[in-house]
């Protein structure tokens, strides 16, 4: 099996606290893998290494066969791995429709390309599609910074996808969405990307989900993983009963520690 | 020998006047985040309130020792009644401004205010020589020097302790530090988050006003006195580090110390020291020598 | 976002062109002087613009301004270079290449940071223009009377009549340039980059190659700007050129203007000369306080600039 | 929209251009400019005297109650309208306001200026705007070397004088001086002086040394305790200085208790603005000087001029007048002479021309001095110059000087189409003193 993303080795600590700890993993292309943790457990420190947000402490990150470590979020979404964002990164004083174009337009701003203009008919076309995809059309004119959670995330989902990326790492897609909406969310997220055959990462709490959308689980405890296996498996072992299920039911309404969270959506 | 005892005390005393007019902005900034161009008018304001009570002092026949206090209160009163009206009446706000928007409301206040002293203590420069004349001079390494510029160094040590330990070892002086550090923790911790910039704001203008206050004996108070000040003392600010009180003192001390030197030494080079050194920190420390600032990361 | 048609580039055209014409046939020298200063002035405003759409306000673009003003004089000094197609592109040249330079550590910083080391940064050149013997100390010297295109104007009025063209011409070129940035891609990373930073560089943007850009250009137009205004007065010196109030100026003319639209800073810059010139003739005393008074106020109750107040009547006028 | 934008904004400059296009009134008024400091550290000190001055005599004038032979009423007999306009803010500044007030207002005549900077700045945009423009105060050479001028007349001696005057008087009364340095603000004004003085120094006292230390401080710096220090330690006896404005007390201020003025000899080239402003503060032994016969240096001459200069001064502004204010009186009073003189050649109301051919090489007695328009084609101004030693008047309880010398204007500037550098450096060839 010719792996697209692996991970080998990897270790990071923050002081004292280990957040990532002798991390090894693969993931085939198309593969869909579910990270799952407690609070605390490592995941989104692992996302964070992946798409160059932190640099490990030590241990390797290939991609494609390259080591990607040390290279910059932006270098890493030029690569193919792109991201979304437990809290919604979006443009908040632009609509809808413009972040869209302007996530169409970075994708081709390579050089003097940054200076075409970004109100062309072709652009357009593509972002009216991606609203199309993604369910938003009706919120297109709407300013982003009134949205309502679901349609944040999805917009989130949908600029990550601008750039036709070979991964997609999901932070926490369905949190903040209220438990009728989530499956609907997801099934739009997966269908789109099924689409466009991404291999997808993403971390989630939400056990249901797990079990309905992957084909692989990763269990994060204490920067180890625990436990990679498929759902049925993984979600049946005891160790992740324990550290992960267990926990994870009294924590799940507290907030989850990571630098991603501390950032703004929007400049405050 | 004797020059360098020269230099030294020159340096010192500049320095610490360094240090007056410019901890208060270093405060200012570090709690609240603003560029307080109006510092010039507080010690603007310092100064001719206090040339004004000395010689109002001294006209009544109450003995130069007294001006002494004349100096304090027109400090306090200066930096209490412009510190509150100003935070009151303008900076507050504009917490949920840009901060940039609120340099430019500060330096409108700093044009505005310019005028009012014009037209409050009119054109003529005040002279209040009395507290220096009160003092006399000593000698010190083999020249004359007047006591009273030797104060300043005294003054400016007191100063920057007191702050120093208030802001360090006191309760104040935490809660100062929580709110600094994260300001809705603060609020939600239960930190009265106003009235520490009121006071905050009100500390700054004071020491501005003292700033004024004390040098005006010194000196001759005319309009457009605190200009030069603001630029004076940014650039001690931005060579010590924005926002940090051990930096302003080293700043002061290191563009005090240079500038004595090179007026005894290489006098042709003097003007360009604060400037001078200033672009050396910069190039090399753009974030200044002490900083709690730090550049925003992505 | 509205999407009707955008009318900012024919607006533009016909404004300038209609202030040239009628600014030809009508306005007494000094009103055409006092358009030229504020023109000159807004060239910079139009750069410090895109920077606050950015989320950046430089406090020291007088760094720039004065680098250009000196660059001319300098050219000109002891019978030297007076062509305006010379003089003016090496203003901005000089300009722009400081600003590439300073550029590398100033996009490090965001906010009040920014504005300061900006300001930090403009002190130097102050404190360097105040020292040199050579250069007047402060000063200054006096500027060479220009000439265009080898054409040597003969009197004042010409003179004047001449740069007025220059400058219309050259503003339009400006903001049709700027406008159509504006529109592309690296031009729409302004709103974005101060919306959100992050979202920017995991579309795969250089935040800070962006914002670098953005201080060149800005840096740019300040030393056309103030190359203008050097050839306009006659003269330089370091506190009408370089100090840290005239960077407080262009920032409040910015402030007035509003971010609106490319053309906004040419009026507000107008306005502003206006009220500054009357304050001053009125209120000899007083003319700091006037304009502190003004800058207040549109803090207050205009902080979209004399343009949203141009936008909303407008808005009315559909209703 | 924008277009509806921009033509609103043309429409406003269109219809302010039409207000302003109002033709000029008849002759029966002439409109002055009367630039001087009007806030910032120089105000206090010279740009309320200068226009205190300047505002007491066009008074006079107008009501025709100078002194005779000057007792005719206003310019050729037209009344004078003056507005006092601020100096400060920059040189660029003045010459936008320049531009203002021969466009914009209209002026038919600028009389003022006491910065060197504003006069160097304004030189060449005078001459572009062919205004008449009287030069009251501001002392510095270039005004007159950097070209031919039509339009501008400078009614006092400059700088040259002052420091060659200074030289001679160092001569007369310190023969013994070894070396000397000096403390002049960073500009055109403060490096002037210092080389006038710095040069005559080397012709009229060739044994005496320069110093290597010589001061620089910016202008209106403020705090020179670390000057001071310097000056103490070196060597030289002797202290030149050119400081005015606020500078020039703050400086004395500071130097006093520290013993400076009694451990050497210090000249003020321009210190007699501080004189009755310090009153008893001011210490004793200073040499003064007025740039010229004007002030406390002149306060006994007796005439009839200038008796009536101090006294309706002092009635009016409650203190003597010092320097400046004699300085933009004299500016005004060469003015309203050539005018009348023009206006008794033509017969009428003068125009621009007339007046500037009359005031080329005009000689007239001012108020404390005779002025002739010697140099420079007629425009540039020869007036004697006097330094004395400060004592305190104790029985009339009023600043004094003593040791008072006058030096004729042949003896201390440079004869027509000279450069002050090159006559000073040739050992001043032709001086008659």
């Amino acid at each position: 099996m010719s792996a697209l993303l692996e991970a080998r080795g990897l270790n990071k600590s923050f002081g004292a606290v280990t957040a990532a700890r002798d991390i090894d993993i693969s993931v085939a292309p198309h593969e869909i893998v579910g990270i799952i943790g407690a609070n605390g457990a490592g995941k989104t420190t692992f996302v964070n290494m992946v798409t160059g947000w932190l640099k490990p402490t030590s241990g390797r990150i290939l991609y494609e066969g390259h080591d990607i470590v040390g290279r910059t979020p932006r270098q890493i979404t030029r690569l193919g791995i792109c991201r979304s964002f437990q809290v919604a990164q979006i443009f908040g004083s632009a609509s809808v429709f413009d972040n869209l174009l302007i996530a169409l337009g970075i994708a081709e701003a390579r050089g003097l390309a940054a200076l075409r203009l970004l109100r062309r008919p072709d652009l357009a076309d593509k972002a009216d599609a991606l609203l199309a995809r993604y369910g938003i059309a009706d919120y297109r004119d709407q300013s982003a910074g009134t949205l309502p959670q679901g349609v944040r995330k999805l917009l989130d989902i949908a600029m990550a996808m601008v750039a036709a990326p070979k991964v997609l790492l999901l932070d926490e897609p369905t949190s903040g969405i209220s438990s009728d909406e989530k499956f609907e969310l997801m099934d739009v997220v997966m269908g789109a990307l099924k689409e466009d055959g991404v291999t997808v990462l993403f971390i989630e709490h939400d056990m249901e989900i797990v079990g309905r959308y992957v084909s692989r689980v990763v269990a994060f405890y204490q920067g180890e993983i625990i436990c990679d296996a498929p759902p049925l498996v993984a979600l049946a072992d005891p160790k992740v009963k324990e550290f992960v299920i267990g926990e994870d039911l009294h924590n799940q309404t507290l907030l989850q520690g990571g630098v991603l969270q501390e950032a703004p959506d929007a400049r405050g | 020998m004797e020059t360098a005892i020269t230099i030294l005390l020159d340096g010192l005393v500049f320095s610490s006047y360094l240090f007056l007019v410019s901890v208060g902005l270093t405060i200012i900034f570090g709690v609240m985040k603003i560029l307080n161009v109006a510092h010039g008018s507080l010690y603007a304001w310092g100064a001719y309130t206090s040339a004004y009570l000395i010689g109002v002092w001294s006209e009544a026949g109450f003995g130069d020792a007294g001006t002494f206090l004349m100096i304090a209160v027109a400090a306090l009163v200066v930096g209490c009644v412009l510190g509150f009206v100003l935070e009151r009446g303008l900076i507050q706000f504009m917490y949920a401004r840009d901060e940039v928007i609120v340099v430019l409301a500060t330096f409108a206040t700093f044009l505005i205010l310019e005028d009012v002293i014009l037209l409050v203590f009119g054109v003529d420069p005040y002279f209040a020589y009395q507290p220096m004349a009160y003092l006399g001079s000593a000698e010190l390494g083999g020249i004359l020097r007047d006591v009273y510029s030797l104060t300043l160094i005294g003054l400016a040590a007191v100063v920057g302790i007191v702050l120093w330990v208030g802001l360090t070892q006191t309760r104040w002086g935490k809660l100062l530090a929580a709110v600094i550090h994260d300001r809705e923790l603060s609020v939600a911790m239960g930190i009265d988050v106003t009235k520490v910039y009121v006071l905050t704001f009100m500390l700054g203008a004071v020491l501005g006003a003292l700033g004024g206050a004390y040098v005006a004996p010194m000196v001759s108070v005319a309009p457009g006195f605190g200009v030069e000040v603001i630029v004076l003392s940014f650039a001690v600010v931005v060579i010590g580090g924005m926002g940090s009180i051990p930096g302003a003192a080293i700043g002061a001390l290191v563009v005090g110390i240079a500038r004595a030197i090179a007026v005894h030494k290489l006098p042709e080079v003097e003007l360009f020291v604060v400037y001078g050194v200033m672009a050396v920190v910069l190039v090399f420390r753009p974030e200044g020598l002490f900083a709690p600032a730090s550049a925003r990361k992505i | 976002m509205e999407t009707t048609r955008d009318w900012t580039i024919p607006g533009v055209t016909v404004g300038f062109a209609a202030v040239a014409v009628l600014g030809l046939l009508f306005l007494p020298d000094w009103l055409m002087n006092l358009t030229v200063i504020a023109f000159a002035r807004a060239l910079a405003v139009v750069g410090l613009m895109v920077l606050w759409r950015t989320g950046l306000v430089s406090f020291g673009h007088a760094l720039y301004f004065g680098l250009g003003a000196y660059t001319v004089a300098l050219l000109g000094k002891d019978d030297g270079i007076s062509e305006v197609l010379i003089t003016l592109p090496a203003a901005t040249l000089v300009a722009a290449t400081v600003g590439l330079f300073l550029g590398f550590i100033v996009r490090r910083y965001r906010e009040i940071f920014f504005a300061m080391l900006s300001l930090a940064f403009s002190m130097v050149l102050y404190g360097i223009l105040v020292k040199t013997e050579a250069l007047g100390s402060t000063d200054g010297f006096n500027v060479r009377t220009p000439t265009f295109l080898g054409f040597a104007p003969e009197d004042a009025g010409t003179t004047l009549r001449a740069i007025f063209l220059v400058l219309c011409a050259l503003c339009w070129t400006v903001a049709v340039l700027v406008h159509r940035y504006l529109q592309s891609t690296l031009g729409r990373l302004t709103t974005a980059i101060r919306d959100n930073e992050i979202r920017v560089e995991y579309l795969g943007y250089s935040v800070a190659q962006a914002i670098h850009g953005k201080y060149v250009m800005s840096a740019a137009l300040a030393g056309l700007g103030g190359g203008i205004l050097a050839i306009a007065l006659g003269q330089v010196d370091p506190d009408s050129m370089v100090n840290w109030t005239v960077s407080g100026e262009l920032v409040f003319v910015t402030i007035l203007s509003g971010p609106g639209s490319v053309a906004a800073p040419f009026i507000g810059s107008m306005i502003y000369e206006l009220i500054r010139t009357y304050a001053f003739e009125w209120l000899p005393h007083a003319w700091q306080l006037i304009v502190g008074v003004t800058l207040l106020s549109i803090i207050f109750f205009l902080p979209g600039g004399v343009w949203s107040l141009l936008a909303r009547l407008r808005r009315r006028e559909v209703e | 929209m924008t277009t509806k934008a921009r033509m609103g904004a043309i429409g406003v400059l269109v219809a302010a251009s039409l207000i302003m296009a109002v033709p000029a009134v008849a002759k029966d008024s002439v409109t002055i400019a009367v630039p001087a400091f009007l806030s910032g550290p120089a105000a206090g000190p010279f740009g309320v005297p200068a226009r205190n001055g300047a505002e007491m005599v066009i008074d006079a004038i107008n009501a025709g109650k100078l002194p005779a032979p000057y007792d005719s009423k206003g310019f050729a007999g037209a009344t004078v309208t003056a507005d006092y306009i601020d100096e400060s803010g920059g040189n660029t500044k003045q010459v936008a306001e320049y531009r203002n007030l021969v466009q914009k207002r209209e002026v038919d005549a600028i009389i003022g200026y006491i910065s060197s900077g504003s006069c160097a700045a304004l030189a060449p945009v005078v001459e572009e705007l062919k205004t008449l423009t009287v030069f009251a105060v501001c002392g510095t050479p270039r005004v007159f070397e950097d070209g031919p001028r039509e339009y501008i007349f400078r009614t006092m001696s400059h700088a040259t004088a002052d420091n060659v005057a200074a030289a001679h008087y160092v001569k007369d009364m310190f023969p013994g001086v070894k070396t000397y340095t000096g403390i002049n603000q960073n500009y055109a004004w403060g490096q002037d002086s210092w080389r006038d003085f710095e040069l005559a120094m080397k012709v009229l006292m060739p044994g005496a040394k320069q110093s290597d230390k010589v001061q620089f401080p910016k202008i209106f710096a403020g705090q020179y305790g670390s000057e001071i220090s310097a000056l103490s330690l070196d060597d030289a006896e002797l202290v030149h200085s050119s400081f005015w404005d606020g500078d020039l007390e703050g400086f004395i201020f500071q130097a006093a208790p520290r013993g400076l003025f009694t451990k050497k000899k210090v000249i003020f080239t321009v210190g007699g603005t501080a004189a009755y402003r310090l009153g008893k503060k001011m210490p004793d032994g200073l040499i003064l000087g007025a740039r010229g016969p004007y002030g406390i240096l002149v306060r006994d001459r007796k005439t009839a001029l200038n008796e009536w200069f101090i006294q309706t001064y002092f009635d009016r502004y409650g203190t003597y007048p010092s320097g400046p204010a004699y300085q933009y009186g004299q500016a005004v009073l060469a003015t309203k002479i050539a005018y009348d003189k023009a206006a008794a050649a033509a017969g009428g109301f003068p125009s621009k021309e007339q007046v500037i051919a009359s005031f080329k090489g005009l000689e007239f007695e001012s108020f404390s001095t005779n002025v002739k328009m010697a140099l420079a084609g007629g425009h540039q101004a020869l007036t004697e110059n006097v330094y004395g030693l400060t004592k305190w008047n104790a029985d009339a309880a009023e600043p004094g000087v003593t040791d008072v010398k006058f030096y004729p204007a042949e003896c201390i500037m440079p004869p027509d189409g000279v450069t002050s550098v090159d006559w000073i450096e040739k050992g001043m060839p032709g001086a008659k003193c």
